[in-house]
């Protein structure tokens, strides 16, 4: 056994995370401590706040390159652009959460978790008005879980801050105020299957480890460089290793979870994970492969190419027939990782530009068009079947012409960030060699376009149902997360070149 | 190793033995006090529910156990290192308890620890 | 081309060029964000921002005449930087040249003319402020089509006239039969689509960048692999072939007249189904140096040429003739581009001669269905031309025009691609001339049956329906594009004027030395074939009564009839009965063949969707399942690879 | 001795776990048996990190226990509320969101 150094921790340059931590921290002192009556403000005062000062550090810290915590974090170009978009997209579900006005009948989540669904306990719980605040303390551990995901230089922090991001969530997608049964289902199939997929994750860690005697990134890429080890354990392990990422950016065929909770989940639960978890995993995904397994694109890439083409197809084909919205879009975000998985293939520095980039468009798009979601209620709640709404455009242009914008930025037609985000992403696969790969991703999209301008139609062309659902005037809060989402969506379509060049100054990797 | 394979052999033997033998021998008159939970001759309380549940806030103290209890296992070695780990060592775990007591904070201010 | 391109940086007036897109696009944007605020005035602005566009065309056509020949006068306007992709920056950049202006003239010249006719078209529309803000969206996006200056501006354009076409064909959405239309226009076009984007890929990944000038002098240069070139210039046809119908791809155009007349005239006549053509005559530098491609366009249009023809034969509703005359139209013109340097400025000047008659035709079978309460079908009109003088009179300009007769616009567009197509000599040359001569007759007779069964012949319209002539608003257009109809070939012939203007952007004409048969011959040779065309139409159609119902719907019940009906049966049997046969099986091939695939396409898209979505059980342990299973052949894989 | 031998053993236990989640039915069992999976990766992690001779197995396997205690007290709280709406731990009754 070596003598024991003490590892040096360039504290600044894990601001972002410390902010983040600090803010949870607090928010549970003040579920602890403040009373009742203030509680909820606090909470999103802290949360806002621990968000904003991430945000902020991540400006600072902006062209920082080191590896610190002894080989434990890296803090380069794309961990500092994806814990920026993270604290963009905590932003945005944080306003989702926070917004209780009347017209949404007192936000998403349920008054008392522990409530049994139905019972006295529970409609006494919301006759007194009583919410739960921890949904705040918990999605701010779940951001902390994500910053530090696609930061981790070595797999154990990788396991563990998948696991911190992931154990919150489980909780939050059972949280909802309406259809609680759904909701519940929806918290133990993720749970169940969030830690099956953890088990292949860790196994896959235990045989990286057996192979290369260490778990930092980098010394694995040695290892693998050397070629004197077992390549047996080296590709069981990365196989496993890579079933736990592909699980949580919901590539098929580990995708099976994913309309289901996406479904289930209270929407501003959904639209966290649909986007923020999907950055933070991708983050992870391109860091290992990128990092470590770099060397070995040969061997991996016939089994990355199945994937990515089988969750494209997957992905758009199950799309088409969905007449729910909330579940049409759970399955369009499978379509999405396997669009970005095109840019992961690609294995070069344009592809992991095009990645970062591709996140940030896709996951903003996707949070504002979570957040109009919340807003077309029937009574008992969100009306996320298709048919309800039929001739929505027409009765509130407004919310249409949003939801419409959002779904073209999907679906990738020009002049909207989604374009401009699948063609960085499609020309790197194609400069990476992988053209086939990109005609599939073509084609699917083809498809997928149809499905989102079948709901475009459905809005505008469709006769208004009769008791259509009312479209709530949003709060300020959910008004403040869409309009950033628009702004976004189109900013970044029509002039997408700083942003672009902040994602090509990003890459590579340092480790 | 002889020996040791021979005190192995009677050991499990003695034990099988007095298994089977006290069922074979001893009489068998069941009443409610023998059938209860063994909690050092005082009273169980509360009754499980209908016989066979058992209410919840067994269950959140075992939770609350698992969760204060797991910490050992990160202060146990670095108590075994600690000369090694010095000041960094020290203060890295006055965090990482600091960061439990918050939680604990909040068990207790919520009335997790509260039997009734 | 042996000379490399090169965009000169726009200067002084040509500093407007954003402008045209601009202002439409505004129109656009307030007619259809503004809400009902703007249906008092709606019409006005939207008609005035396309004559605005006009009249910047006009003042930069002056002076680009006024510049040098040659280079000087192509001209980039640099508006920003889009896409910045690797080492490249795509920018969003306007090239204004000869090939572009012309197609702005016509975008918004007939563009301004079909505005103004829409006026009082659809004047009792309650939604005519959003037919207008969609029409101007149209016109914006054709702009950018023909004014970008590298694919993927283009790409934006051709997006958005797709958009613009799908949401004007479905504008009567209460109509089924306008929403099977507007979705099956967007799966075709998509097919396109695909076509149009692998492209694009596949010529950045060649020449690394999206710009014309860089793309062409590559191909030029020659150092690019022969098979890459004839794969763009494919990929580029599939595309054309979505956005014009043609063969394959043509069969949403005839369902497209679902949609509001001047939109038919518009979109799906004079500007955009003639994209396609742009596009090839755009990408004259990649054919140049693909030449299985070029064979590929002449071989497309020629079959569509005589498809359109027959298909045109068989229709008894006036806007589906049309239509397929379009087609088949279109199919001269992808004719006259794939026949390469020399007939690119022909099949330019064909479709912007087509631009003027068509359009011209589609207002007045418009102004026909305005007077006989939205009737098609040509069976219910007949002897028209008393009661609808002046529509009349339009007409028949624009189907002396078509038919290309002296002195008319088509004598001159149709006359010089059959030339070209002749002077091609051999084998192909013949073969190709020939199907343009046999077009042209086939032209002449379902045209001439339009216009018998239209306007000639007895009254066969229901008592309560009161045929008049359209109010001026819409006359007045028809008017102006029934001069055009006249006078365009002229204009544009002069002197070669055209295709002297048009040589920087698509190479000069090239004398193929001696004609294979001389201009004037040919030109009898055609017109004989089109007197043949039109005196068999006037034969079998206008001599005898036409019976109210096509054949196959009347009932067997009344002798009279019956016997009508087999000599009308005969008739309609173009050429007696392998004609008969020939166009029933081209029309089922329409229907089912084309249209099975479309729709087949889709069902199966949809079907697989349904029978797989029932994967999603919703057992946790069928998830976990798929999930090690995937886990195991992952892993499988991995480690097969690295054995194997 | 072979060390080999428990590494054979931890995957036996990961595919007894493995099977295990996809026979049970009751979620309690199903998670139980997906704590078989961590502890034979545990299993593995200190068995290499004997073959190695250094401890970063041993130090992993402490930190995939505090991580597992972490699940199963959120794991136990989602399917104790479960249990209670449904008054049925069975994964297959669970079956309300499909296709």
């Amino acid at each position: 056994m070596s003598d024991f150094h003490s590892p040096s921790i360039a504290y600044t340059a894990l601001a972002p995370m410390l902010c983040i931590g600090a803010a949870a921290i607090v928010g549970v002192l003040i579920d602890a401590f403040v009373p009742r009556a203030l509680r909820w403000s606090a909470q999103i005062a802290a949360a806002l706040l621990g968000l904003v000062g991430a945000l902020i550090a991540v400006a600072v810290l902006a062209g920082t390159h080191t590896v610190t915590a002894d080989t434990a974090l890296s803090i380069d170009g794309p961990t500092l652009f994806l814990q920026g978009t993270i604290a963009v997209l905590g932003i945005g579900s944080v306003l989702l959460v926070a917004d209780r006005s009347p017209a949404l009948d007192g936000g998403a989540f349920a008054a008392q978790a522990a409530s049994t669904p139905g019972s006295a306990d529970e409609r006494a719980g919301i006759q007194a008005g009583r919410i739960q605040t921890e949904v705040f303390p918990l999605l701010m551990f779940a951001v902390l879980g994500m910053m530090i995901f696609p930061a981790s230089n070595d797999l154990l922090v990788l396991f563990v801050s998948l696991e911190v991001l992931s154990l919150p969530l489980y909780l939050l997608c059972g949280l909802a105020r309406r259809r609680r049964l759904l909701s519940q289902e929806a918290a133990v199939k993720y749970f169940l299957l969030g830690a099956f997929s953890s088990a292949f994750f860790l196994y896959g860690l235990a045989l990286l480890y057996g192979y290369a005697g260490t778990v930092s990134l980098s010394g694995i890429q040695a290892a693998t460089l050397t070629g004197q080890h077992n390549d047996t354990l080296l590709f069981l392990g990365l196989g496993l290793l890579s079933v736990g990422m592909l699980f949580k950016i919901g590539a098929a065929p580990f995708h099976n979870w994913v309309p289901d909770v996406y479904h289930g989940a209270p929407t501003p639960i959904t639209a966290f994970m649909a986007s923020a978890t999907k950055v933070a995993a991708f983050g992870a995904l391109l860091r290992v492969f990128y990092v470590s397994f770099a060397g070995l694109g040969w061997e991996w890439r016939p089994a990355a190419w199945g994937v990515a083409i089988l969750t494209m197809v997957v992905g758009s084909l199950f799309a088409v027939t969905q007449t729910d919205v909330k579940r049409m879009l759970a399955y369009s975000s499978v379509a999405h990782a396997g669009f970005i998985l095109v840019g992961v293939i690609a294995l070069n520095r344009s592809g992991l530009s095009g990645s970062l980039f591709y996140l940030l468009t896709y996951s903003l798009t996707t949070v504002g068009a979570f957040g109009v979601l919340t807003l077309v209620r029937d009574p008992d709640g969100e009306a996320t079947h298709l048919s309800r709404w039929a001739g929505l455009g027409r009765r509130s242009p407004v919310i249409g012409s949003v939801f419409a914008l959002f779904l073209l930025a999907l679906a990738g037609i020009p002049l909207t960030s989604g374009f401009t985000g699948k063609f960085a992403v499609f020309s790197a696969g194609v400069s990476g060699g992988a053209t086939p790969l990109v005609i599939v991703g073509v084609i699917t999209s083809a498809i997928a376009a149809f499905f989102y301008i079948r709901v475009i139609v459905m809005m505008f062309f469709a006769e208004p149902v009769a008791d259509g659902p009312i479209v709530a005037t949003p709060g300020g809060a959910t008004a403040a997360s869409i309009a950033m989402a628009v702004a976004v969506t189109i900013v970044l379509g029509v002039f997408p070149q700083p942003i672009l060049d902040m994602a090509n100054h990003a890459a590579p990797f340092y480790h | 190793m002889i020996p040791i394979v021979v005190l192995a052999v009677l050991g499990v033997g003695f034990a099988v033995f007095s298994i089977i033998a006290g069922s074979l021998a001893g009489p068998k008159r069941f009443n409610k006090a023998k059938l209860e939970s063994y909690e050092c001759g005082i009273e169980p309380s509360p009754q499980a529910f209908r016989g066979h549940r058992f209410p919840v806030k067994y269950y959140l103290t075992a939770m609350l156990f698992i969760v204060f209890d797991i910490e050992i296992i990160f202060l146990y070695p670095w108590a075994v290192a600690f000369n090694k780990l010095g000041m960094f060592g020290l203060v890295e775990m006055i965090l990482f308890i600091l960061a439990v007591f918050v939680v604990y904070a909040y068990v207790w201010r919520r009335g997790g620890l509260e039997w009734d | 081309m042996t000379s490399t391109t090169h965009y000169v940086a726009a200067t002084g007036v040509f500093h407007l060029t954003f402008l045209l897109v601009l202002l439409p696009t505004v129109g656009a944007a307030v007619l259809l964000l503004g809400g009902r605020r703007t249906n008092p005035w709606g019409h006005l602005l939207g008609c005035a921002m396309p004559i605005l566009s006009f009249v910047i065309g006009v003042i930069e056509f002056v002076a680009l005449i006024g510049r040098d020949g040659g280079q000087s006068r192509q001209l980039d306007q640099h508006l920003w930087s889009w896409v910045p992709a690797g080492s490249f920056h795509a920018n969003v950049n306007l090239l204004l040249d000869p090939l572009s202006l012309v197609f702005v003239l016509l975008i918004t010249g007939v563009g301004s003319l079909i505005h103004v006719y829409s006026v009082g078209y659809m004047e009792h529309d309650p939604d005519r402020r959003r037919f207008f803000g969609e029409l101007n969206l149209f016109v914006a996006a054709m702009l950018l089509l023909v004014l970008a200056d590298n694919y993927l501006v283009l790409y934006v354009g051709w997006e958005g006239v797709g958009l613009a076409s799908y949401l004007l064909i479905g504008f009567w959405s209460h109509k089924p039969s306008a929403a099977v239309a507007a979705k099956k226009a967007f799966l075709v076009n998509r097919v396109g689509d695909v076509g149009l984007s692998l492209a694009i890929m596949l010529m950045f990944t060649t020449f690394g960048t999206f710009a014309f000038d860089g793309i062409f002098n590559g191909a030029a240069s020659g150092h690019a692999h022969s098979g890459t070139m004839t794969a763009i210039g494919l990929l580029l046809l599939l595309g054309a072939c979505g956005k014009s119908a043609q063969a394959p791809l043509q069969s949403w155009l005839l369902d497209a007249m679902e949609g509001p007349t001047p939109v038919s005239a518009l979109i799906h006549a004079a500007t955009m189904v003639t994209a396609g053509v742009y596009l090839v005559a755009r990408s004259a530098a990649i054919y140049d140096v693909a030449p299985h491609a070029r064979v590929a366009v002449e071989v497309v249009g020629a079959v569509t040429l005589v498809m359109g023809a027959i298909i045109g034969c068989a229709y008894d509703d006036i806007k589906k003739v049309l239509a397929a005359s379009t087609m088949s139209q279109i199919g001269y013109m992808m004719l006259a581009v794939g026949i390469g340097p020399g007939a690119y400025a022909i099949g330019i000047l064909h479709l912007l001669t087509h631009g003027f008659f068509k359009a011209n035709m589609f207002l007045s079978a418009g102004s026909v269905m305005h007077g006989n309460n939205d009737e098609v079908n040509m069976r219910r009109y007949g002897g028209l031309r008393k009661v609808m003088p002046v529509t009349f009179a339009c007409f028949s300009f624009g189907y002396l025009a078509i038919i290309g007769m002296i002195p008319f616009s088509g004598f001159f567009s149709k006359d010089k691609i059959i030339e070209a197509a002749l002077d091609k000599g051999g084998f192909e040359g013949g073969f190709l001339g020939t199907i343009a001569i046999v077009g042209a007759g086939l032209t002449a007779f379902y045209m001439t049956r339009l216009m018998a069964m239209t306007f000639f012949g007895v009254k066969r319209w229901p008592k309560d329906v009161h045929p008049h002539d359209a109010p001026r608003v819409m006359l007045i257009p028809m008017a102006i594009l029934a001069f055009g109809s006249l006078v365009a070939g002229y204009l544009l012939i002069l002197g070669g004027s055209l295709q002297h203007f048009l040589t920087p952007a698509v190479g000069g004409s090239v004398e193929v030395g001696a004609h294979t048969i001389s201009p004037v011959v040919l030109s009898l040779i055609t017109l004989a074939v089109v007197a043949g065309g039109v005196t068999s139409a006037w034969y079998l159609v206008a001599r005898k009564p036409i019976p109210a119902e096509p054949p196959t719907y009347v009932t067997p019940a009344t002798k009279a009839a019956r016997a009508s009906l087999y000599g009308d049966a005969f008739n309609e049997g173009v050429f007696m009965r392998p004609g008969a046969y020939l166009t029933r099986a081209l029309v089922f091939f329409d229907n089912r063949g084309v249209d099975g695939l479309v729709n087949g396409l889709a069902a199966l898209v949809g079907g697989t969707s349904a029978r797989f979505r029932r994967l999603q059980t919703g057992f946790v342990r069928s998830y976990a399942l798929s999930m090690l299973a995937g886990a195991l052949a992952l892993t499988a894989t991995l480690v097969l690879v690295r054995v194997g | 001795m072979r060390v080999d031998y428990y590494l054979y053993l931890s995957a036996v236990l990961f595919t007894i776990g493995a099977v295990g989640v996809l026979v049970r039915r009751n979620a309690i069992v199903v998670f139980m048996c997906i704590e078989l999976m961590l502890n034979a990766v545990n299993l593995s992690l200190v068995t290499f990190a004997r073959m190695d001779g250094n401890l970063d197995g041993q130090i992993i396997a402490f930190f995939v226990m505090v991580v597992a205690a972490a699940e199963v007290v959120i794991g136990l709280a989602i399917i104790m509320s479960i249990f209670r709406s449904r008054r049925s731990a069975s994964v297959d009754n669970a079956n309300l969101l499909k296709y």
